[in-house]
């Protein structure tokens, strides 16, 4: 099948139709059809797994006219790369698990809440697909609204708030990303581009100053989904507020859009630029490292904490991006998998006591592993793989990024960025023991009963897949490195050396200036003289 | 003067002006019609309208693709009038649709209604296809009058009498600027043909020509008036929120794209030659607009001042592809014009079913609940309001991008960034239209009302109209970009 | 024609006097009426153009305008009227209703 | 030929695996246990083979890597799942496994009818596999996860009573305590790897690798900051200051836990990583100083806590870390061999001694919970002239305290001799050899005082057990004496494989085995010391002076515990009434933790509270708002400008006008 990408992404769209033929009431029936939607599209995602090459191509593409009008032509352009493609399958891994963890959360407005999912999976799917920018963008905003919905009608308390803040954040960052994706349209055009495929915009020699500016508004869009420090405070109030299921793709997938564009677009686009703002959101990344593993530290709400913890996750995903050498790369897109794992099972987990006890408060539990001892070996198992510990597969990740901005020019942010280690360590274990240890003197807490079966079959997977990752990732780092590969070789901006080995190992700080042989049209393009309108 | 009338006769081509002919026809029909009709039936007139609109879309198709003038180049049917016509029919046939439910409840279904909307729409089309002066004027004035008529239908709503006279009043003082900027042009070109004018702007000095440079000016305001720019803006709010719904839906979509035709007209053709000028000035207002529409409609409760204000908003997002000066702005407003029409009459049709009777104009807060108790409504809803807010894959977001494209084209990056940043803003107040449907319990059943077929079938349009754009846009695109360049 | 400019004078003083009427009168009556005088030294200047240009199309245009205007006060009176009956007042000042 | 290592670590795998996940359904513990034992039992087999096979090759070749898998390779950066087995590595197979199968099968005693019975041998066995890795990992990220891993196994059992606040506490504090050494060891490791790669193109972190190209490394420099991280990793491992703290209170897990992992094996993994480094540690003075300063100093502040602890397994915890102190000084000076050698006699009498105190609190627990006594089971002032209970305790437990003690002809007598030797005549330190062996002997003194003080106080004297419980002390059943015996039969023979050349001589050429047989390992080290270092003759007369000086330290020691503990047991009492600061001071464990607590631990909550309150909440999400609601605000300025009058909205348009005509007029 050559249109399997597309076959997987609208699989679920076909599901919201069949949805939409079900009655309101009978959820049995509506969470089924939901289920089988996407599990089908798992199975789906499957072949493009074994049908994968192993090179830095893009595969599986489909290329077909979309939108040609005026100045602009937007082309249906979808394929995958090792960036996109183990993001690709997470996605449709964890959707089932989604699906199934709010089975019995979700009473009210099943089918609404179904659908949404549904759409969800879908624009995430197109998005981690896209090879065109403007499709991109539309998969992008679009993964916007069922979120929305989501934290809006099935979420927490303060979930008004959340979900507003969370639309206007994300919306700001985007639109400016929108101004500058035109703009980069614009200058492709004066070098003969016809369209938005990613691929022309590589070879466009832009100018450094205008680089600068571009990677600033596309980098504001992915860094307020990413989230990073300072511009996370969405993400807290986004994460405790919505379900569980909603949690649970915020954590492990949408997150990842913001990482997944910096790679996929900011960085090789701007290469200049790319080195320019390497410093800056360094720093901003180690800060939100230790930052927001202080805040998680003192936090009171299980699922506020989490959600700060992937904060720091993310700074670490962050300066292993840009670290721009093949280890760090790794390591980020590695953890990229990682997190998705490690905190959507947490997310899944904090869910499992809400569902029993209706709050998120430390302070509520203590002694549950007496109480619920599948339940704690399984949070134990979480945690640990939260904390990096060797073995499980958030080590693999954070120990490549870590090695990766060591030999960059990031080593001292890097040195920084270890301690994090155990920060993490001191919060995520804080709060085990709080949670689970101790004695059990809450009487709610004595009736509390263990995982039942539909639970375990949730978290299993995902456990499965924490220990593969940790003891066996190599061969998803195959899948991933020739295109890590074809990044680097993007982002690098001094004349390519004979050297093997692919690491600007000090700051090409005294690079700033274009090499002379891009003599190609560098046009500063100030004030683009505007389209004639046509008299008569 | 020798007037040979075969010759006169000779130059008027009755084919130009078919569409207007039809309707005007159909109007007077109908008003001789509507005496034999009995109140309870005035909805059999809204049919008729419809099918009278429909037959002029039709004719209306036909000319695509030439430039046919006539009436000694006068009026022209070119694919920038007939893409505006089309605009303009299609408002009034929505705007029919939800009438006569509106009507019905609010006891003042006078059969005058439907003649009346379609001889605004003869003022519209004529609006746009208007090369002379004069008939813009002409266009012009039987538009504005024919909706003070409308803003002030409901005689026995306080509201819609202030309306009325409120509209009434600044449309006349802002006809009286329009005017002397003519009288100005005139007087420096010494014709008013639109093509003439064209070629004598820069021999008479241009930009230089003070005269002409008033003239322009003072013309410029009175259609910015019509539109709804800042700070000729200050009407619509109290407008919209007295006219009978129904109206108000017609009155944000139709006058307004009418506005923007004559506009381009008179801005691309005539006065090419200072863009310089009128795009600066069309940067500050666009700014202007869109700042103080959307920041006061997030202050609004009125679910109708809100949309007034935000109508307020999207001229401003039109003037920033205008400001642009660039074909990929220009065709931006047309299709923007195009689907705003369908998305913001949709949500007036939502709010002419929500709205209770003597009580029409309901708050947001009325809309609590929505969501749950009829999700189809909501749904709909929900649609027009991403589309305003400009989210893919609406056509809102579709137009939006061209808007902001021919600004960005042009080098007007900060615009560019204004408007986004200011459409950022604007999502706030229809996302709480849409926070009070879904996310607040409400303790309304809404059942006071069922929807109409008529008022059914406009909701399905305009949500099609507002989502398939959004996806497919680029045949509609295409037909936006013709129709700039044929102008 | 030198005195071409004695008219426009005179119109743009008119249009002027209408404007400020406009703007400071209350009745709504005195307001259309301010609003006609602009319109008649719209007319004014229109057909001091035309005269001054030699040609016609000015004068034509006046003729418009007066009909237009006509039409306009059919409808304008019509509705101060309606306000009148509902208000009991043609005060502009009553027509208030709606703000902010 | 050693196609079969892998089944070393794997059996203790799978006995963590079959307890941890069918251990419930099995409930039967005596399978539960057997399966723990047996798995560590096998690989204890394995490894004896796996020694026989590796003495059977001449000397140079005793340096076998056997890899599995490729684990990750990314860039540069290539990690294998592979094992090296030379003589250091087999060493310390040979003591984990075999410790370890000893307490595994005192474990099925000493454990019997716990709660959670089979998680106990399941944590027992992942440690075990764990410590394997760590000892046989042939790269540096290898032997971090088995490094981790400890640490991981370490916070399970500390905190396997976990219902009881202190035990989670203590869980989570070595845990973090120990992370932060890890922190120390990841650094080490990125630069070695950077530094390495970048300067000389040799990207690699296998043991074997480095230490072929040790000699491009440079004295000094980049080393010491290489080996100063890895060594903050040792400290946090071995307990060592600073991060010390946290092996006191591990003693909150059950007993065999305190003696395999936080004596016997765990503890150890600093000291054996700095043997596995010996290449690299010995090119850097400055780290070899600060290893030998801070293990002397830690031995003998250590040492003076002990003395005034009343718990016996606190004691045994302060003396775990004094004897670590040994260690770390025999690695700082050099002498690599010495410091194994005492890992390894440590082992074996403090692992006797843990579960020779095992075996007491087991039987005063039993004895107090008969008569339904709350008393803690494990405090000595509870104690007193138990060996007429538990005779067979009471030997090991003697023997192995001669053993710590430093008594001629116990195994610790000479590898503590051996080190403090060293510390005296080592050519690296020059005159600071003076200060490590002066802490050295006087901790030596302390040793030997507070592990009689136990003795005495637990086993001699009066019987001062709540009346009436005493009629419920006995011996432990042989499941539980067995180990020991085999444990105190090593703590008295263990010693003779490593007499020092000085004695051998005496006794008929006797050789030092064990330094033969790690020679290859430090080869490069002893080098490299030979050829830089200045070695001054010392007479064997004063080498015999200062044996015979510790000879007389630990009788000293042991008189004075006597003294005040037997003969005159007022004398202490004075004491404290005496210098009640002191007493209070070395009692509260020189209040390092209170220190921790108020430098460190509670200005980061602070910090946290304050970033979150302060700067999350107020700052970032307050500049959010804040732009919310100047944008509303200003909505709701300007909406008043709607004021309903017309001529205000005709003003406005006037105004429009003029202001467009007026500029373009003017401009």
């Amino acid at each position: 099948m050559s249109n399997i990408l597309s076959v997987m992404t609208f699989l679920p769209i076909v599901g919201v139709l069949l949805l939409l033929f079900i009655p309101k009431g009978s959820n049995g029936a509506l969470r089924s059809v939901a289920l089988v939607t996407t599990v089908v599209t798992f199975i789906a995602s499957l072949p493009i797994l074994t049908g994968y090459q192993t090179n830095a191509e893009y595969q599986f593409v489909e290329n077909v006219p979309w939108i040609a009008a005026g100045p602009f032509a937007m082309r249906y352009n979808i394929g995958i790369d090792g960036i996109s493609l183990w993001l690709v399958i997470l996605t449709t891994f964890i959707m089932p698990i989604a699906v199934l963890s709010t089975w019995t959360a979700v009473e009210d407005k099943v089918k609404e809440y179904m659908i949404c999912l549904l759409i969800l999976e879908t624009a995430m799917l197109g998005a981690f697909i896209s090879l065109d920018l403007f499709l991109f963008y539309i998969f992008w905003e679009l993964m916007l609204i069922p979120m929305y919905f989501m934290i809006g009608i099935w979420g927490g308390k303060n979930r008004l708030y959340a979900t507003v803040k969370f639309f206007i954040y994300t919306l700001v960052g985007s639109l400016l990303m929108l101004v500058a994706l035109i703009y980069l349209y614009f200058l492709g055009t004066k070098t003969g581009i016809t369209d938005f495929s990613l691929v022309h915009f590589f070879d466009l020699k832009i100018d450094p100053a205008t680089q600068t500016w571009l990677f600033a508004a596309f980098a504001l869009a992915f860094a307020v989904k990413v989230p990073m420090f300072p511009v996370h405070t969405w993400l807290p109030d986004a994460h405790t507020e919505a379900p569980t299921a909603g949690s649970v793709i915020l954590a492990a997938i949408m997150l990842k859009m913001g990482t997944y564009g910096f790679i996929r677009f900011a960085m090789p686009l701007f290469p200049e630029a790319t080195h320019q703002f390497t410093p800056l959101i360094a720093t901003l990344a180690v800060i939100g490292i230790i930052y927001a593993a202080l805040v998680a530290m003192v936090q009171e709400d299980v699922k506020k904490l989490v959600a700060y913890s992937s904060v720091a996750h993310l700074g670490f995903v962050m300066l292993g991006l840009f670290a721009l050498n093949e280890q760090g790369i790794t390591g980020a897109l590695l953890q990229n998998l990682n997190h998705g794992i490690s905190t959507g099972a947490l997310f899944l987990i904090v869910g499992f006591i809400y569902e029993r006890r209706h709050t998120r408060l430390i302070t509520d539990f203590g002694g549950l592993s007496k109480q619920m001892p599948i339940f704690a070996v399984i949070f134990m198992i979480v945690t640990l793989s939260s904390v990096a510990l060797p073995g499980t597969n958030g080590f693999v990740g954070e120990f490549l990024i870590l090695v990766g901005g060591f030999e960059s020019s990031l080593r001292w942010w890097t040195i920084v960025a270890s301690s994090g280690v155990i920060f993490a360590a001191v919060y995520m274990l804080w709060m085990f023991q709080r949670v689970m240890f101790g004695e059990l003197d809450n009487p709610k807490n004595q009736a509390l009963l263990d995982l039942n079966a539909r639970e375990i079959a949730i978290m299993v997977p995902l456990l499965v897949m924490i220990f593969v990752l940790g003891v066996y990732p190599n061969p998803f780092i195959e899948k991933m490195t020739p295109s890590i590969k074809k990044v680097i070789a993007h982002t690098r901006i001094e004349p390519v050396t004979t050297a093997k080995v692919a690491v600007p190992a000090v700051a090409p700080a005294t690079e700033a200036a274009p090499p002379a042989d891009h003599a190609a049209p560098v046009q500063p393009v100030t004030e683009p003289a505007a389209e004639k309108p046509a008299a008569h | 003067m020798d007037i040979n009338v075969a010759q006169l006769f000779q130059t008027i081509n009755l084919n130009v002006i078919m569409p207007e002919v039809i309707l005007s026809v159909l109007g007077m029909a109908l008003l001789l019609v509507n005496v034999f009709v009995p109140s309870k039936s005035k909805g059999y007139l809204a049919w008729l309208s419809l099918i009278g609109i429909i037959g002029a879309g039709f004719v209306a198709v036909t000319g695509w693709g030439t430039t046919v003038s006539s009436f000694n180049d006068s009026v022209v049917q070119d694919s920038f009038s007939i893409f505006f016509k089309m605009i303009f029919l299609l408002a009034a046939g929505l705007a029919v649709l939800i009438s006569d439910q509106y009507m019905s409840r609010e006891d003042c279904n006078h059969g005058e209604l439907y003649p009346i909307i379609l001889f605004t729409t003869v003022g519209m089309m004529l609006m746009a296809a208007a090369t002379d002066l004069m008939t813009i004027f002409l266009g012009l004035e039987l538009m504005s009058i024919s909706l003070y008529v409308l803003a002030g239908f409901n005689r026995d709503s306080i509201k819609s009498n202030e309306a009325g006279m409120k509209y009434f009043l600044l449309g006349a003082f802002s006809t009286g600027f329009l005017l002397y900027g003519m009288a100005l042009i005139y007087g420096v070109t010494g014709t008013t043909r639109i093509a003439k004018i064209a070629g004598l702007v820069t021999q008479v000095g241009g930009a230089g020509n003070t005269m002409l440079l008033i003239g322009m000016f003072l013309t410029l305001t009175g259609f910015l008036f019509k539109i709804a720019a800042a700070p000729f803006h200050m009407w619509t709010p109290d407008v919209y929120e007295g006219a009978p719904t129904p109206m108000t839906a017609f009155m944000s979509a139709g006058p307004k794209a009418a506005g923007f035709a004559a506009m381009l007209r008179l801005l691309l053709v005539v006065f090419p030659a200072m863009k310089a000028e009128w795009s600066d000035l069309l940067w500050i207002l666009a700014v202007l607009t869109m700042t103080v529409g959307n920041f006061t409609a997030l202050r609004q409760d009125n679910i109708k001042r809100m949309l007034a204000y935000s109508s307020i908003a999207h001229a401003g997002y039109c003037l920033v592809g205008f400001a642009s000066g660039t074909a990929t702005g220009m065709s931006g407003i047309l299709f923007y014009m195009l689907s705003y029409t369908f998305m913001n009459i949709g949500a007036f049709a939502v709010i002419v079913l929500i709205g209770k009777k003597g009580e029409p104009n309901g708050t947001v807060m009325d809309y609590a609940g929505l969501g749950h108790k009829r999700p189809l409504l909501a749904l709909a809803m929900t649609v027009f309001m991403f589309s305003l807010a400009g989210m893919p894959p609406t056509a809102g977001f579709i137009g939006k991008f061209y808007l902001f494209s021919g600004a960005v084209q042009a080098g007007y990056i900060w615009l560019a960034i204004i408007g986004v940043l200011n459409s950022a803003a604007s999502v706030y107040y229809y996302l709480r239209v849409i926070v009070f449907m879904y996310f607040k319990p409400g303790e309304e059943e809404f059942d006071w009302f069922n929807v109409s077929a008529p008022v059914a079938l406009a909701l399905v349009v305009s949500a099609a109209g507002s989502l398939i754009p959004g996806i497919i846009p680029s045949l509609l695109l295409q037909f936006a970009q013709q129709a700039v360049k044929l102008i | 024609m030198d005195n071409l400019n004695n008219y426009l004078i005179v119109s743009a003083v008119l249009f002027s006097i209408g404007t400020i009427g406009v703007l400071t009168r209350k009745n709504a009556i005195v307001m259309f009426m301010c609003i006609e005088l602009m319109l008649n030294a719209v007319n004014l200047t229109f057909v001091a153009f035309s005269r001054h240009l030699g040609n016609l199309d000015g004068q034509i245009f006046v003729f418009f305008i007066m009909t237009v205007a006509a039409a306009e006060a059919a409808v304008g009176l019509a509705m101060f009227i309606a306000f009148f009956n509902n208000r009991e007042s043609i005060d502009i000042d009553d027509a208030n209703l709606m703000k902010w | 030929m050693f196609d079969n290592v892998w089944l070393i670590p794997l059996f203790p795998l799978i006995g963590f695996l079959i307890n941890g996940l069918l251990g419930k359904k099995i409930k039967n513990e005596t399978i539960i246990g057997s399966i723990g034992a047996l798995a560590v039992f096998s690989s204890f087999i394995v490894s004896v083979l796996t020694f026989i096979k590796l003495i059977g090759l001449p000397s140079a070749e005793r340096s076998v890597n056997i890899k599995i898998f490729t684990w990750m390779t990314a860039g540069t950066f290539n990690a294998d799942i592979a094992f090296l087995i030379d003589p250091l590595s087999c060493l310390m197979l040979l003591v984990v496994t075999g410790i370890g199968t000893l307490i595994h099968i005192y474990s099925i005693g000493y454990m019997h009818g716990e709660e959670g019975f089979y998680r106990f041998f399941a944590y027992l066995n992942l440690f075990v596999f764990s410590m394997l890795l760590l000892v046989t990992g042939n790269n540096l990220l290898l032997m971090f996860v088995g490094w981790e891993g400890v640490g991981l196994c370490s916070y399970l059992l500390i905190g396997y009573y976990f219902h009881k606040k202190s035990a989670g506490d203590a869980g989570k504090k070595a845990f973090v305590m120990n992370r932060v050494g890890d922190f120390g060891f990841l650094l080490g490791t990125f630069t070695l790897f950077w530094w390495l790669g970048q300067n000389h193109g040799i990207w690699t972190i296998q043991f074997t690798e480095l230490a072929k190209n040790a000699n491009l490394f440079p004295t000094g420099g980049v080393v010491t900051v290489i080996t100063l991280c890895f060594f903050l990793g040792a400290t946090g491992k071995s307990a060592q200051i600073p991060l010390y703290t946290w092996l006191p209170d591990a003693m909150e897990g059950p007993t065999p836990v305190s003696a395999l992992i936080h004596a016997a094996t765990m503890v150890t993994a600093g000291v054996y990583m700095i043997g596995r480094m010996s290449f690299l540690f010995i090119r850097s003075p400055e780290t070899m100083m600060t290893v030998a300063v801070v293990g002397a100093c830690t031995a003998f502040f250590a040492a003076t806590i002990g003395t005034a602890q009343n718990d016996i397994k606190r004691v045994l915890a302060y003396s775990t870390v004094s004897q670590l102190g040994y260690m770390f000084i025999g690695m700082g000076v050099g002498a690599f061999t010495a410091g194994i050698f005492h890992l390894m006699t440590h082992a074996f009498f403090k692992a006797c001694l843990f579960l020779g105190s095992g075996a007491v609190i087991h039987s005063m627990h039993g004895a107090l919970h008969h008569i339904h006594s709350h008393d803690d089971a494990q405090d000595m002032r509870n104690m007193g002239g138990l060996k007429k209970y538990m005779p067979l305790t009471y030997a090991t437990f003697l023997i192995s305290t001669i053993a710590i003690a430093g008594v001629p002809g116990f195994s610790g007598f000479f590898s503590k001799d051996e080190i403090l030797w060293q510390a005296f005549s080592n050519p690296l330190h020059g005159s600071v050899n003076m200060l490590i062996w002066g802490l050295g002997a006087a901790a030596a003194l302390l040793t030997a005082f507070y592990m009689f003080r136990l003795v005495f106080m637990t086993f001699h004297g009066t019987c001062r057990i709540k009346a009436g419980a005493e009629k419920h002390l006995h011996e432990s059943p042989m499941v539980i004496v067995f180990p020991l015996l085999v444990l105190a039969f090593l703590a008295l023979v263990g010693g003779y494989i490593g007499i020092p050349k000085l004695l051998g001589d005496v006794f008929g050429g006797i050789p030092n085995y064990l330094e033969h047989y790690l020679e290859p390992v430090f080869a490069n080290a002893n080098e490299y010391m030979a050829a830089h270092a200045h070695h001054a003759e010392h007479s064997h007369s004063l080498e015999w002076g200062l044996m015979g000086l510790s000879v007389v330290i630990a009788f000293v020691g042991i008189a004075i515990a006597y003294t005040l503990y037997m003969a005159s047991p007022e004398i202490p009492k004075k004491f404290t009434s005496a210098f009640p600061a002191l007493h209070r001071a070395v009692f509260n464990k020189w209040y390092i933790d209170e220190l921790y607590d108020f430098m460190i631990v509670n200005p980061c909550k602070s910090l946290g509270r304050f970033l979150w309150k302060g700067f999350d909440v107020l700052v970032v999400d307050g500049i959010v708002n804040g732009v919310a609601h100047v944008v509303m605000a200003f909505g709701g300025v300007i909406r008043y400008m709607q004021t309903g009058q017309i001529y205000n909205y005709a003003w406005s348009m006037t105004f429009g006008v003029v202001v467009i005509i007026g500029y373009y007029l003017f401009k």
